[in-house]
């Protein structure tokens, strides 16, 4: 088989499989509203049990880590290789903050006892049970696509490393890139719907 | 063709059908005639050269805007004779209907419980509708209605009015688990005058037990009309629950709290069957089958149904 | 098949749509401290509108792409939010 | 075409790569290898579903328990649903004759992306197996029908999860096709092939490839909120926790809606391919065709509320639903009198896929219009859940994509396999199931008007007449299928040889590669300048073989 190299075509691949998660987490934005519609009160009350601060500060990290990718393609693509590592590095380490900044705030939920199933919200009533449902669902998968995100960021370091991404052929460095951006594109809906409209 | 039509609502349904479905057929048959026409006039044998058209626009808008003038034609007919049976009156006999698997019970205004539907002909009949467990859709064909009975749905109301005494039947026609096909039971509908003097004997009513009444048959009466036996036989097969069919005094193997062990058939084992089913599980059935009966069958209409489980043992 | 030439995207214009990316976020937290009623919702999606229309132009490139990506995107968002308005002729009128 | 000075490359069936035997396969990135690959698996679990099928309806020759009981009946439905729907009738057309043809009819070498292609097969696989699972593992076989309907879902004691997940996991194989095809319809087309100049096959493979994309990651969500539902009791359908059981309805046929038009739409394709070549005539209307292709597609998307008429929607949806329900019948009926129009006028050559081509036309119009009796809303008030459904849907999507994927596998059969099939058992068997499949599900729809409810194991006595004519037409027709299948199937190993490149004398790229196709398709990508299904140069005289 002769070797086929389509980088346009490849890129072309990405952006539907981005359209896929677009509504994907569509779907989840449905629900949500369906059920933010039902019950506005409670969702403006339990709103206000999140950390708008811890929020804000997640909102920024994945903003700069955007902004560290975009940069690593531009270095790339202007052969500095060893700026497009270094801002790789940044990104991973962006990514795996933003997950422990989660894990704190997940935690600090679990131990207030706010958590799919558990009593206390039982108590609270069915606004508060389906917003807690929905922030642990919907902050859930996006947590396990930061996950996926920082397994592609290694594997494009080590790529790097290795040369198979260089400045002329550097379609998964900027596909992983667009991958990126959509975490961060569907973060910036998450954060105001659950942090800030109260 | 249909099932007797019953209600005010069929003969706006039947207009729908027949303007619909006779175009349907038009088209179907002219269409199929074509077909096999152009089979045998232009089989290869008889038409070896063939003609090269490309297409036609005049044809192509003609063939777009003719059906879309039928279908809108189909679209209003269907809408009207449904408008009717969104419009819910509020004067009327108001009558929930519970819904929960595998049978239907019916709660009237004084609250009288039965298993059938019994209405009034020529009166609007408002129906609340009420399920417990799952989905389940209270249809009646002769009168060309259903309407899902959606757990936790406030609301869900449904109407009709009939216009011919007889007995019909009741369907649940969205899928509820194993006896689906099993959850039926009869509308009875009666002129006016015969309904409501069956409404106004209040003999069926459990609290007033005469002195000289079998307690066992109407023990009976109960088990029926709560749709016990739908799970459970009378005959001794196994359903989903055990069968009523003479245990009654025995000792039974249970499951409580996860372990096994011996009690009685006893009147307080099956008052707690009832209130709490999944206090203990017989042996070799599944927990989470039944719903507590709890505000569904009261205390008097326990002590009958003990009764009449004690009289199957004989 | 290389056949397009890349289009590199300067370090300036990213670390400026950084910058308004941050104020953006900064205006949406203010915003939703006031109280605005029913259009802090409205507030709030327009600023995040923004944003992924920034992040979608300059860091995922379509400002740069051929014609069809962003014609791809926006047939999208709307087949998304078709679905989101016809599901809510239920919703509404319940 | 080939220069017979050249050294030929060896045909895709016998083409050594690095593996043998069958890991030459089951690894193989060859498209048209892959297209077997789906074909073998599709069959195999036709095969079990159509034994399913067939048992039911044995179960409903008497009214009572004739040969199983509700639990055996329940699994068995939902079992036939899933396995009909997400493993056959879904990925079906595209993922056979789609990987199969698509890259030879725009004169490609490969898919676009020939790894992720034989990843979407794996991955088919092993949501198959998850499926499977669920049969034998657990509280038993799942019992919701195929469509997983919240609250019973999560309710019922048997093994839903490995159903939903491995469904879940199908999905992904569809959107992996879904973006295959649509980059590789966009990037690898050949020279001089404009997009109106492309065949109508690969049209409606690019319309369902973007429902593919579009539609499939919403029952991919709904699916996982299912297994939220049931593992964590996240409480988004569950009444009792505050959630709707509807928008379980919703969020489902909001996929499960373009779903019908991912198994249609390529049907459609597949049946414009044949009329033409057979009638030896331009397709009548070809930009008519693509243009209600793409609104199907598009409009397809919005009318998933049709389901639930009775669901305890608002006045307001129900109206809307309506009313768009009915704008998509008009593309439907642009295309039936498309290919009525071809055949007027042609010189009509009989052969067994043209057969299959005009019956599918007969069902697809039984299904389409009585579609419009469910789409109507007083009338669907009545019909809904009913038998009536059950025969639509049969007719629509077993009538329209079967018929059309029989009409497929026997009109590039030559093609795919370098040898043919008996003809005169391939009509015997055709005739046999046309007539089986009528009385199969006829009656049906006789039963959904007098009011029998789908989904039942056992029925009142006032419906055992129909019953036993539907009984008997199942018979007829899997005698028909075995007939069908077993000439296809010793045809395939030992049906006389072939070579010849135009068996058919299409007009369409297919047709100008060696019979089997070489490994990469063509040696040289050829130019495409002239609109397919051009005719004008047909004689009227014959080749000798045909």
């Amino acid at each position: 088989m002769t070797i086929h190299r389509d980088d346009l075509g490849d890129k072309f691949g990405m952006w539907l499989f981005i359209f896929t998660e677009l509504l994907l987490f569509g779907m989840l934005f449905v629900v949500y509203a369906v059920y933010r519609s039902m019950h506005p009160e409670a969702f403006r009350i339990a709103a206000e049990e999140l950390d708008v601060a811890l929020g804000t500060i997640n909102t920024v990290l994945l903003l700069i880590s955007s902004l560290t990718v975009a940069m690593s393609i531009t270095a790339i693509q202007k052969g500095n290789k060893q700026r497009a590592l270094q801002l790789l590095g940044v990104t991973l380490l962006i990514a795996i903050i933003f997950l422990v900044n989660k894990y704190f705030e997940w935690g600090a939920k679990f131990e207030y006892g706010f958590y799919p199933g558990s009593e206390v919200l039982q108590e609270l009533g069915f606004g508060t049970i389906l917003f807690f449902g929905l922030y642990f669902f919907m902050t859930g998968i996006h947590a396990l696509h930061i996950l996926i995100g920082i397994g592609l960021f290694i594997y494009v370091i080590v790529q790097m490393k290795n040369d198979k991404i260089h400045q002329t052929d550097y379609v998964w460095l900027e596909n992983t890139g667009l991958y990126w951006h959509l975490v961060d594109l569907i973060w910036i809906f998450l954060f105001p719907l659950f942090y800030l409209i109260h | 063709m249909y099932p007797l039509g019953a209600s005010t609502f069929v003969p706006g349904v039947e207009n729908a059908f027949v303007f619909i479905l006779g175009i349907a057929f038009f088209f179907l048959i002219g269409i199929t005639a074509v077909i096999i026409y152009f089979l045998f006039k232009y089989n290869k044998k008889r038409h070896p050269k063939p003609a090269h058209i490309e297409g036609n626009n005049t044809l192509e808008v003609i063939w777009t805007v003719i059906p879309l003038l039928l279908v809108m034609g189909m679209f209003y007919y269907g809408y009207v004779a449904w408008i009717p049976m969104k419009r819910i009156p509020d004067e009327g006999i108001h009558i929930t209907a519970n819904a929960r698997m595998w049978s239907f019970s019916f709660t009237y205004e004084d609250g009288r419980v039965t298993d059938k539907l019994y209405v009034p002909k020529d009166t609007a009949i408002i129906l609340n509708l009420n399920a417990r467990d799952v989905l389940h859709s209270l249809y009646i064909p002769a009168f060309r209605v259903k309407e899902d009975m959606v757990p936790g749905l406030t609301d869900n109301r449904m109407w009709f009015q009939a216009n011919n005494t007889g007995t019909f039947t009741i369907f649940c026609a969205e899928y509820c688990g194993l006896q689906h096909a099993l959850m039926y039971t009869d509308l009875v509908v009666m002129e006016p005058e015969e309904f409501w003097e069956w409404y106004a004997d209040t003999t069926a009513l459990a609290p007033v037990i005469p002195e000289d009444a079998n307690l066992a048959l109407l023990g009976r009466q109960v088990v029926e009309s709560k749709g016990c036996i739908a799970c459970h036989s009378l005959d001794g097969t196994v359903v989903i629950g055990p069968s009523f069919l003479g245990k009654f005094g025995d000792p039974v193997r249970v499951i409580t709290a996860g372990e096994e062990r011996e009690i009685l058939y006893d009147e307080e084992y099956v008052r707690r069957s009832i209130y709490d089913p999944d206090y203990d599980i017989t042996v070799g059935f599944r927990p989470g089958q039944m719903l507590s009966y709890e505000g569904e069958v009261s205390e008097e209409e326990v002590s009958l149904i003990i009764e009449f489980l004690r009289s199957l043992n004989e | 098949m290389s056949e397009e030439k890349t289009h590199i995207v300067p370090y300036k214009t990213q670390i400026v749509v950084l910058i308004v990316l941050l104020i953006l976020t900064a205006l949406s937290v203010a915003v939703t401290q006031l109280e605005f009623g029913s259009y802090n919702t409205l507030v709030a999606m327009l600023l995040a509108g923004a944003k992924s229309v920034l992040v979608l132009a300059f860091f995922m490139h379509l400002k740069y792409e051929k014609k069809l990506f962003p014609v791809m995107v926006a047939a999208v968002m709307v087949i998304f939010l078709l679905v989101l308005f016809v599901t809510f002729f239920d919703y509404s009128y319940r | 075409m080939t220069d017979n000075t050249r050294q030929k490359q060896p045909s895709f069936l016998e083409y050594q790569g690095r593996y043998k035997g069958i890991l030459g396969w089951i690894l193989s990135t060859d498209h048209k290898r892959i297209g077997l690959l789906y074909l073998y698996t599709m069959l195999f679990f036709f095969s079990v579903a159509a034994i399913l099928g067939i048992l039911m309806k044995t179960q409903l020759l008497a009214p009572g328990e004739t040969i199983m009981g509700p639990q055996t009946y329940n699994s068995f439905f939902t079992l036939h649903g899933i396995i009909m729907i997400f493993i056959i009738v879904v990925p079906g057309l595209p993922a056979v004759f789609g990987n199969f043809f698509l890259p030879i009819m725009i004169g490609a070498k490969d898919v676009a992306f020939p790894r992720l292609n034989l990843l979407s097969w794996w991955v088919y696989i092993i949501g198959i197996l998850i499926v499977l699972t669920s049969q034998f593992t657990g509280g038993g076989p799942p019992d919701t029908g195929w469509t997983f309907y919240a609250p019973y879902s999560f309710q019922t004691p048997t093994n839903v999860l490995p159903a939903v997940f491995g469904a879940f996991v199908m999905g992904f194989s569809s959107i992996l096709t879904g973006i295959n095809f649509v980059v590789t319809i966009h990037r690898l087309r050949a020279p001089g092939m404009s997009w109106l100049k492309m065949p109508l096959f690969p049209w409606t493979l690019y319309g369902t490839a973007w429902i593919q994309i579009l539609a499939t990651p919403v029952i991919g969500i709904t699916l996982l909120l299912i297994v939220a539902e049931r593992m964590l009791g996240i409480g988004f359908f569950d009444p009792a926790l505050g959630g709707d059981p509807i928008l379980y309805q919703h969020l489902f046929w909001i996929y499960s809606h373009p779903a019908v038009y991912i198994m249609i739409l390529p049907a459609m394709g597949v049946i414009s391919e044949i009329i033409p070549v057979f009638s030896k005539k331009s397709i009548f209307g070809y930009r008519a065709i693509v243009l209600s292709t793409m609104a199907i597609a598009f409009v397809g998307y919005f009318v998933w509320g049709h389901h639930m008429f009775t669901s305890g929607m608002s006045g307001r949806a129900l109206f809307t639903f309506s009313f768009l329900t009915f704008l998509v019948a008009i593309p439907s009926a642009i295309k039936v009198f498309n290919w009525v129009a071809t055949m007027h006028k042609g010189s009509l050559h009989l052969h067994t896929p043209f057969f299959w081509a005009v019956s599918f036309l007969f069902v697809f119009m039984v299904g389409g219009l009585t579609g419009l009796v469910l789409g109507a809303l007083a009338t669907n008030v009545h019909l809904h859940d009913t038998h009536f459904v059950v025969a639509h849907f049969h007719f629509i999507v077993f009538g329209g994509t079967g018929f059309a994927f029989m009409g497929a596998i026997h009109y590039w059969f030559p093609k795919m396999f370098g040898r043919m099939y008996d003809a005169k058992w391939a009509n015997l068997g055709w005739g046999i199931f046309f007539i089986g499949f009528l009385s199969l599900y006829l009656p049906m729809f006789y039963l959904g008007m007098m009011g029998m409810p789908r989904r039942y194991y056992d029925y009142l006595p006032e419906f055992h007449g129909p019953n036993i004519l539907s009984s008997l037409g199942a018979w007829v027709m899997i005698s028909g299928i075995l007939i069908i299948f077993a000439n296809l199937i010793r045809s395939a190993r030992s049906g006389p040889r072939t070579s010849e490149k135009n068996p058919w004398g299409g007009k369409t790229l297919e047709w100008q590669v060696d019979t089997p196709p070489t490994l990469e398709n063509y040696d040289e990508i050829p130019r495409v300048d002239e609109t397919p299904y051009d005719y004008r140069d047909y004689t009227g005289i014959d080749n000798p073989n045909n």
